[in-house]
């Protein structure tokens, strides 16, 4: 085993402290010490998007980012979204309501990607939603129903704000 | 159709796929068969902005086949794509008289058949 | 019959809540307690000899269990080549993989040793350093110099660079195109592409010897596939083997390979006694996982003044790559698909397929299809504008019309089973797509765009294709004594939504309850036999064969429940879990109740007259493909 | 495709960074990460000790000053996006960093990270060579100032000696209301551009143009500034067809050339993205001129 350190870290407002290789990506981190699974690979050189997670509440690929350097913050991954296990996030409801996902593969990042995207943008156009994912491959759905299911979170979210 | 929503997605996303293969995805070798694109900077695959908005039509003909009376549609948005990308290329550019017999057709080598035709 | 009512309806998949809440298990997700890891040494050249392999210092680093080569692996294996091709006549050499490279590597990418240790990272160090000695050959890289006499051998102990050889062949080709009104020619050029799924390949093996089953999970298109071949190769008999495939990230044709890296897996868990898992990543997918697409068509198409085709002729050199790993059916399958949609009444097409130091060519979406179809749409472009007619009446005047079928065409399909069109409106499907796009004030608009100093164009193309390919998929139906329904197929599922489809034709005829229902597919203990997913044929063969087991199971509850309730059958009715005389909700039992009935209890008999268990396995049998047709219509 | 072993280092100082430059084997420095990242995954760079930067204080700012902005090497892509300054006194970045990847990527990547990578089609370097920006450098002999036209001495390598740190970045504005336009040609949206053209433009009241920079990336082995065009349109008006005849210059560009774009084809893109950048920043500065 190489050089470790011990970081200690927030995901999913659990607070973890373990012991971690200085080369391990923050997805391995993810899936292999915290066995939060649910943060995929897809191509580990930052174009695919799979592994975008939620660090203090922007989007980042989490391949690109070694695990030491997310000592102290604050993550939340596809596990943390729902907000209870009866309960699913607009988004994922819209997902499901839409044909968002086919495989199921590159769902975890886009779902994290469009939930900073909707924090920014509350009622984004259809190529604003295109443009958001952009960073994010899909190879079953052809994006239509992701795009779909982005707009209407984006109503669900805006109507459960009353705006 | 058993699911409409699933057939639609079936479709669409084989369309995606056909209009990486008209367009987009390449994956060359040298003469020496090393291959030379090697990632998804390099190789490239359809991405949202790049992917048009689908609009579908169903028409169902029940085959006696089997006793669901069903075909099968997963591959069924990639097969046509590829040729009707490729002419509606092709008829755009017809005042410039540029004709196309490959798939995938880069911007490059449309550029280059353009100029080329030009200068002839 | 119960009338459809979830078939054509279901809104929610039933995959869909555990994807979106990221508890999915795919195969990268699955843990076992002590499992290793494994990286694998690659070819870096496209064609060499391999004169020594060190792997000496690689094992020396902390961490590293092993480093196996084929050498290593030969004791264990009973036929050390993936015999995989599909049958065919038409071969002139057999190029199966080995486990290994075997002395000679003959692509980019081509594994050559297994390492493994106790994390990826650390495997990943060492296969850095297993040094291997290498004397460089000349490679074959262009198929069409591959197919020369003079040309470069892909692999040195080949006579030659063909794989395989066969033509098609209907109809007075030679008098017709001797005495045509108009001959044109094109080559059409179609480059290689992959299919990359978001997920990559993998696999996790391992091996209980108190059960002495050796157990693999593959990300892989067909389980009984796998395990069929990993009893070949293993000398193994069958029911000391075991594959399963959990979620899986997209397929679309090369998981359906069984690869070198599956039965290395499997047999570095077996040497180490441990758990060993592999994941292939990007870069690995893009020099290993097999490839599509490269075809050089030499065409010509005899028309009349007015464009009535009268005959098709050619020759098609096919990229098979450096071995097979699945068939000549790429090849076959654009030979055969060409004229399908339209009346063609002679055609004549030669065509080789050429070994190359390339990655395996294997299907990947659409299976050769879009390049046969791809050759003849940009034909009758051709035709189109030398003869000056209309893009799509020289469609209207060649396709198949609807009360000519079925329509049966003078070819066979792989099989030999004969090509019939089965149904269809291939007039009328192009003619809404043209209508939907907009094609008769198509040219207004151009127009329009062009003063504007833009350049549109309008495109499209029909199809036909093939689906629902056999011989058949097994489906069992089941009534657990719980009330639970169970449905097992060898079927596989990789996102087409295989368990929301099997459902939906299940529940109609067992209570209407899909949430009651558990499906389970891509386990090769779970039926004996299966084919698994690709071609578009799931829902033809498994959907059928899940309806006509529903409907047994459906028939054998109603008749035991009548039996029970001393009632009349044609009485009772299933409401989800509920069997109960229609209208009368008090005289009623769970399905679960009524399938313990028949479950046996030893030492009392069963109701008269039924066999035990509720269940139904059937495999509807289906030889002729059913195809599917659509028109593609694109503005750009 | 894992990272090769290596030590960890995150300093908290400009010096403790200068200082492990000069003492540590084989170093290598991380900013933002998404370039390093992936080639630490590919194993295409093995270095023996990591340099994290994102923990140094007083590396992330933007500050406006007398002539123009000041930009810390470790500001976020991200942070300069969403900058009502940036968008005040330097429309052509915010123009540019649209086209900067993705959100993801933006996140994390700092301007230094893409300065120092000197990718010749990334954005950030061609702004730069747009602005006559002026590159701050750290080392152990202080602080040296270059301006961006020296900064890069060959393909995808900076002047950056290799015991320096890219600290800042030292934008002149130009005068309020002056014509910008950052135009690219990639295949996809967030891909690198094949060709970029960065355009900024002042012109006086009667739309004659008084002063003009030109900047086209990707063909190059760096950003390339076209100084004779930029000569030829001063006193030019608006006109297409004139900017379309000077433009043709960009096929004398010494190019690149690959399989992915011919030097040709970078060539010929130069002049198209050119003139639209021109055509687009001559529209901006007479709407506001």
């Amino acid at each position: 085993m190489g050089e470790t350190r011990k970081i200690s870290l927030t995901v999913n407002g659990k607070s973890y402290e373990e012991e971690v290789e200085v080369r391990f990506h923050l997805a391995d981190f993810l899936r292999q010490k915290l066995g939060l699974t649910g943060t995929h690979l897809g191509c580990e050189h930052g174009v695919c998007g799979a592994c975008t997670i939620l660090m203090n509440g922007k989007s980042v690929r989490s391949c690109l980012m070694l695990a030491v350097q997310a000592d102290g913050q604050e993550l939340t991954t596809i596990e943390g979204i729902a907000p209870s296990e009866d309960e699913m996030h607009p988004l994922q409801e819209a997902f499901r309501d839409n044909h968002g996902l086919q495989c199921g593969f590159c769902t975890p990042g886009m779902l994290t990607t469009l939930l900073e995207f909707l924090e920014d943008n509350p009622d984004p156009s259809e190529e604003e939603v295109r443009i958001a994912i952009s960073g994010n491959l899909c190879r079953c759905t052809g994006y239509q129903g992701i795009v779909a299911a982005a707009l209407d979170a984006a109503q669900r979210l805006r109507d459960a704000k009353g705006v | 159709m058993i699911n409409p929503m699933i057939v639609d997605g079936q479709v669409i996303g084989g369309t995606a796929h056909g209009i990486g293969n008209a367009l987009f995805e390449w994956m060359g070798y040298d003469e020496g068969a090393q291959p030379i694109t090697t990632n998804f900077a390099e190789y490239l695959l359809l991405n949202a902005p790049e992917m048009p908005h689908v609009t579908l039509g169903h028409m169902e003909s029940p085959t006696p086949l089997n006793p669901l009376g069903v075909k099968g549609v997963g591959e069924c948005g990639v097969v046509a794509a590829p040729a009707a990308i490729i002419s509606a290329v092709e008829n755009a550019l017809s005042p410039f008289g540029v004709y196309f017999d490959q798939a995938p057709l880069r911007p490059m080598e449309i550029v280059k058949k353009l100029v080329n035709t030009k200068s002839d | 019959m119960s009338g459809w009512k979830v078939f054509g309806s279901l809104e929610k998949r039933l995959e869909d809540p555990s994807l979106l809440r990221g508890v999915g298990r795919f195969l990268d997700d699955i843990q076992v307690s002590g499992m290793l890891h494994a990286a694998f040494v690659r070819s870096p050249h496209s064609h060499a000899r391999i004169l020594h392999i060190d792997s000496n210092s690689a094992l020396t680093i902390e961490g590293v269990r092993a480093v196996y080569t084929l050498d290593d692996l030969r004791p264990y294996l009973n036929n050390k080549r993936l015999v995989v091709g599909l049958p065919s006549p038409s071969y002139k050499q057999e190029l199966d993989r080995p486990a290994l490279a075997d002395k000679e590597v003959v692509y980019v990418g081509e594994p050559i040793a297994i390492v493994v240790a106790e994390s990826r990272y650390l495997a990943e160090d060492a296969a850095a350093i297993v040094n291997i000695e290498y004397e460089i050959l000349p490679a074959v890289s262009d198929c069409r110099l591959a197919v020369e006499k003079s040309s470069i051998l892909a692999h040195t102990q080949s006579p030659h660079n063909i794989l395989a050889q066969f033509d098609m062949r209907y109809g007075e080709v030679e008098s017709t195109f001797d005495n045509a009104s108009y001959i044109f020619k094109e080559n059409i050029w179609q480059h290689r592409g992959g299919s990359h799924s978001i997920e990559c390949r993998g696999a996790v093996s391992f091996y209980e010897p108190t059960e002495d089953l050796v157990t693999l999970y593959s990300s892989t298109q067909s389980a009984h596939t796998a395990k069929n071949i990993l009893i070949d190769m293993l000398g193994f008999d069958e029911n000391k083997v075991r594959v399963i495939i959990p979620d899986v990230g997209g397929g679309f044709g090369p998981k359906l390979v069984f690869y070198q890296e599956d039965v290395s897996v499997v047999l570095a868990a077996m040497i180490l006694g441990k758990p060993v898992k592999w994941v292939e990543d990007r870069r690995e997918h893009f020099i290993s996982t097999t490839q599509e697409r490269d075809q050089f068509w030499e065409v010509e198409i005899a028309v009349d003044g007015e464009g009535q085709i009268l005959g098709l002729r050619g020759s098609m050199v096919h990229d098979h790559g450096a071995y097979t790993a699945r068939g000549i059916n790429l090849a076959f399958n654009s030979a055969l698909i060409v004229s399908l949609p339209y009346k063609v009444p002679c055609y004549f097409l030669e065509v080789l397929l050429a070994v190359t130091n390339k990655v395996p060519v294997t299907p990947v979406r659409g299976a050769g299809h879009p390049q046969g179809i791809f050759v003849m749409e940009r034909l009758l472009d051709r035709v189109a504008r030398e003869l000056g007619i209309d893009r799509a009446e020289i469609r209207r005047k060649n396709l198949i019309k609807s009360d000519q079928m079925p329509f049966k065409k003078e070819l066979e399909t792989r099989g030999g089973s004969p090509v019939i069109l089965d149904s269809g409106d291939y007039l009328s499907c192009m003619e809404q797509a043209l209508e939907k796009v907009g094609y008769r004030d198509f040219s207004v608009r151009k127009e329009k765009a062009l003063k504007e100093g833009k350049y549109v164009g309008l495109g499209f193309a029909n199809y036909v294709k093939g689906t629902g390919r056999g011989p058949f998929e097994t489906v069992k139906v089941k009534v657990g004594t719980s009330g639970k329904i169970l449905v097992y197929s060898g079927a596989a599922a990789m996102g087409q939504s295989t368990r929301t489809m099997l459902s939906q034709i299940v529940a109609d005829f067992l209570g209407g309850d899909v949430e009651n229902i558990n499906v389970i597919t891509g386990d090769s203990s779970a039926v004996p036999i299966g084919i698994g997913g690709s071609a578009s044929r799931q829902t033809v063969t498994a959907g059928s064969s899940a309806l006509l087991a529903a409907k047994e199971v459906r028939n054998k509850l109603l008749k035991v429940a009548a039996t029970l309730l001393e009632v009349s059958e044609e009485d009772l009715e299933i409401n989800g879990r509920q069997i109960n005389v229609k209208g009368v909700n008090e005289i009623k039992m769970d399905i679960g109740e009524v399938a313990h009935a028949v479950a046996g209890t030893p030492g009392y008999a069963l109701p008269p007259g039924f066999e035990p268990g509720m269940e139904s396995t059937k495999n509807f049998i289906v030889d002729d493909l059913t195809f599917v047709n659509g028109t593609v219509a694109v503005e750009v | 495709m894992k990272p090769p072993p290596f030590s960890y280092h995150d300093p908290g100082t400009v010096g403790e960074v200068i200082n492990l430059l000069k003492t540590l084997e084989n170093p290598k420095l991380l900013a933002g990460g998404q370039s390093l990242m992936p080639m630490l995954n590919m194993r295409y760079v093995m270095p023996d000790n990591i340099i994290d930067l994102n923990k140094v204080d007083g590396l992330s700012y933007i500050e406006e000053n007398n002539t123009g902005i000041n930009i810390g090497g470790m500001t976020l892509q991200r942070d300069l996006e969403f900058s009502d300054l940036i968008k005040k006194k330097c429309p052509l970045m915010n123009d540019a960093l649209q086209q900067v990847g993705h959100r993801q990527t933006r996140n994390r990547g700092t301007i230094g990270g893409s300065l120092s990578h000197l990718d010749p089609a990334a954005e950030l370097p061609a702004v730069c060579a747009a602005h006559d920006a002026v590159i701050v450098l750290q080392g152990p002999k202080g602080e040296r100032e270059i301006p961006f036209s020296d900064f890069p001495i060959a393909y995808m390598t900076p002047a950056t000696e290799i015991d320096e740190l890219l600290t800042g970045v030292k934008i002149t504005s130009w005068k309020d209301g002056h014509g910008y336009a950052f135009i690219e040609f990639a295949r996809r949206h967030g891909d690198f551009a094949i060709t970029s053209a960065a355009a900024l433009l002042e012109v006086d009241g009667a739309g004659a143009i008084t002063r003009a920079s030109l900047t086209v990336g990707g063909v190059g082995a760096a950003p390339v500034r076209m100084n004779e065009i930029e000569e030829s349109l001063i006193g030019q008006s608006g006109d297409e067809d004139k900017f379309r005849e000077l433009c043709e210059a960009c096929r004398e560009i010494d190019a690149l050339g690959d399989v992915y774009a011919s030097s040709e084809y970078r060539q010929h893109l130069a002049t198209v993205m050119s003139r639209r950048a021109l055509v687009k920043a001559y529209a901006r500065a007479n709407r506001k001129g």
